[in-house]
């Protein structure tokens, strides 16, 4: 099991790691028993994502694919953010090793959980723009 | 970052200068087949015999009880179905072992169960061990062998070997144990602990990897496992793995030669690092203290994932290994942990180092400096460790 | 006696230089456990994949259908047990191989027989060829698995394994082969060849004894061998032999580049061998010639006996071997011989003389001044020379 540069660039220096008490959105998906489990933290203002962080209790591919999600939605719209996938996230990331494609999934459903968070917020139901947020009993990661 | 520390020496070892000087003529000019009958085939087969009456005296055996193998691995599979299935001729179908052995033994008890075999697995107590009582009950008529580790190679804890083995005398039932994590560490006297047969494998004690072990007391009788030519005896096929037999015997004779002094410097290195590491706050020791080898250390940090840990170690310079299943690719986490009855969230942040023969004192000290350090930083960015705060738990 | 030819290159090899340079850094600075996610665990993984690479790519498989094993007689066990005690469970319990098989083979047959299998051992004819059509004839609705030999490694002789491949492919039946003498001498194609399931062993192509591989075309299921940790795609446990599969892999490619001059050159070397062996009187060649190793030389001397040969020449600084190493200094005839009709007596006084890498035109000059003296030396002692000479027969 290898992971690319870009991998570890980011498992080493993880970009927007911490907590955000103004978040207006917080989203946490996984569960210790995965192995995982992600916390995801938005600012919103005008549908724009201004901010984000993230806390990962996880691998390095846990890390690193939080991180570059993160980045990659970070100043984007919501409309913008609901499409990012996790292949796009791997992608980014020069790939990951097979094993860990779930981690991947994780950061991808866990931004959908923290922009359903925001809406629910705004007493919006976010089931019809969000959609169903798998947990880890359906997830068919492995 | 330059500096290596190596805290990994139960997942495999360096191999000795005079291991690798031992071996150096057989990867060339003495390459005979030790079939062979001319000049370059006997000095290979000396060599062989040799190796063995290292390995044989390292556990007081004889010589001929000791066959050499393609690594640990091979010796529990031979062992354990070789036992299985030629006592199975005699209507004994039922082998005992414990919930916590190497996958070498646990998968092939359950490979054997496919086969019609009945297997009993013995849960351990909290601390890492296996009950004597607890293999004595599970005894029956028709069980034909009982398999427990020397040593536990995640937590180290070292099994009551000698009461065991005593009971399976006493009961007439064979006995094996798989002395990977044990060979080196501990002195171990397969006579006088009435061990029936022994697995061994070379890369745990600065020989090379691909090379095992099985001693077989004279007068068991198992199946072949590797069919072939007469090679061992006529007991396991295929050319024999020359220079690392060669290199297992200098290794056997090498671990031997001074192992109290090893083990008694190496537990000072190991005291160390745990009464160290366990200042850290939220975090357990995996394993009882007090039979546990010289070169274990298991810790567990609340809130925090091994292989993360793993990672910023190894960018520190430092190589250590974790229960974590994230490691392994798979969802569950070490089989060991959950058997002494962790969570497996605390289970997927376990550390264990493992000391050998080179570590120094320094390298303790520098694992010292960076673990908490890593361990911090891990645990900022812990959902889990922010919620503990929050709950007024750290 | 200071001159040394080795004339047994098909018991095993001496290890390249190359082979061995690609092998040193494995057996010392890059000790890492392949597993181990840490650097020089990655780097020794990395190290595994090249050489599975190389291996594959030599015989036109893909690498994930290459699997390391500890030597050819595990390959052949793994492939041929596997694939029975798998098919097994579909209700086919048939194997069809040749009489002439390597014990690796034999054995492994012997023993799935004792465990309920039926095994068909077709014969070969006196130039040492399994008949395709013997083949087809003999496959059943319950066969699960064909295994013929590429090469025998006695008598040198190639098999019609593209033609059998076809047979089995079209009949939907499995086929192995053991291919541990071919590899290197023999350019195979798998694709091409049908061919399931290939052993192949390191020590025959200058890598080291203790290593092999075995080849499983893609979509075929067989049962594991070695029940343990997850390496090799979870289907062959224990840690693996790092530096001799770096070894093996080298070697492979080393073999594998210029495999049709080094052919062509050692055909000549061998025709040489051959043609001035054959006029020693009452002397003949086993094994036919047409399709036959380019390395391979098997003659019997008619009123000697097999060992005193190999011991003379072995006095005068040359190895060979009277059939395989295996079953030298065994009392039994070879089977081969006996399976290509030789007579008990013959059988005893042959001699295998195979050519390697490293042979030169001197070592077959020097050969043939020595083997005629021996020869006749042998037969003066001999009380059934004698014999044959007041018959008037020589
Ligand atoms: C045809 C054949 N098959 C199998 C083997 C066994 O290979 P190994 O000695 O590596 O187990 C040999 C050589 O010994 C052989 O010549
Ligand atoms: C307790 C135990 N048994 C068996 C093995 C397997 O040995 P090998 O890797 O040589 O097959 C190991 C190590 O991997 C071990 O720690
Ligand atoms: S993300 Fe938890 S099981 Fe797949
Ligand atoms: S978090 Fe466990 S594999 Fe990624």
């Amino acid at each position: 099991m290898m992971y690319s540069a870009k991998v570890m660039e980011h498992f080493a220096s993880p970009h927007n790691v911490g907590e955000m008490p103004d978040a207006n959105g917080v989203g946490e998906v996984g569960n210790q028993k995965c192995g995982d489990i992600m916390k995801m933290y938005i600012k919103v203002e005008n549908n724009v994502i201004v901010d984000v962080k993230f806390l990962t209790f996880g691998c390095g591919a846990a890390i690193a694919t939080s991180s570059m999600a993160t980045d990659l939605i970070k100043g984007q719209p919501l409309s913008e953010a609901l499409k990012l996938t996790n292949k796009a996230v791997v992608e980014a990331l020069d790939g990951l090793p097979a094993v860990k494609l779930h981690c991947s999934v994780l950061a991808e459903q866990a931004i959908k959980a923290a922009i359903a968070d925001y809406y629910r917020r705004q007493g919006i139901d976010p089931t019809p723009i969000v959609g169903e947020i798998e947990d880890c009993e359906a997830c068919h990661c492995h | 970052m330059d500096r290596f520390v190596y805290l990994d020496n139960s997942a495999t070892t360096k191999v000795s200068e005079r291991v690798f000087e031992a071996m150096v003529p057989y990867l060339t000019e003495h390459y005979g087949n030790p079939s062979s009958i001319y000049g370059i085939g006997r000095e290979a087969h000396a060599a062989i015999d040799e190796a063995r009456e290292k390995v044989a005296k390292a556990i007081n055996a004889k010589s001929r009880e000791i066959y050499f193998t393609g690594c640990g691995t091979e010796s529990d599979n031979w062992a354990i179905k070789g036992a299985a299935r030629h006592l199975a001729k005699k209507g004994k179908k039922h082998i005992i072992t414990s919930v916590f052995e190497h996958h070498a033994v646990l998968h092939t008890c359950q490979s054997l169960e496919k086969e019609g075999f009945e297997v009993t697995y013995l849960t351990v107590d909290s601390e890492g061990y296996v009950s004597p009582s607890d293999v004595e009950n599970a005894i029956r008529e028709d069980t034909a062998l009982v398999t427990i580790m020397y040593a536990n190679n995640e937590i180290g804890t070292i099994q009551p070997i000698a009461e065991i083995g005593k009971i399976c005398r006493d009961k007439k039932v064979l006995f094996h144990t798989d002395a990977v994590q044990a060979i080196g560490n501990v002195r171990i006297d397969v006579q006088a602990e009435n061990i029936d047969m022994l697995s061994l494998s070379g890369h745990k004690i600065h020989a090379p990897k691909g090379v095992g072990a099985l001693y077989v007391r004279q007068g068991v009788v198992i199946d072949n496992f590797m069919d072939g030519g007469a090679q061992e005896n006529n007991k396991r096929g295929g050319t024999e793995n020359l220079a690392s037999i060669v290199g297992l015997g200098a290794a056997m004779e090498e671990a031997h030669n001074g192992l109290e002094e090893k083990a008694a410097k190496l537990t000072i290195l190991r005291d160390k690092l745990i009464d160290n590491l366990l200042k850290i706050p939220h975090t357990r020791l995996n394993g009882g203290r007090e039979n546990r080898l010289c070169t274990n250390v298991n810790i567990s940090f609340e809130g925090i994932e091994g292989e993360g840990l793993l990672l910023l170690l190894d960018l520190n310079g430092i190589a250590g290994s974790s229960g974590s299943a994230c490691t392994s690719g798979s969802l569950d986490p070490s089989h060991v942990l959950l058997a002494i009855g962790l969570e497996h969230g605390i289970a997927h942040g376990s550390l264990r180092l493992s000391l050998g023969r080179y570590n120094t004192e320094e390298d303790v000290d520098y694992a010292l400096q960076v673990i908490p350090q890593v361990v911090e930083r891990l645990r900022a960015m812990s959902p889990v460790w922010q919620e503990m705060k929050e709950q007024g738990l750290v």
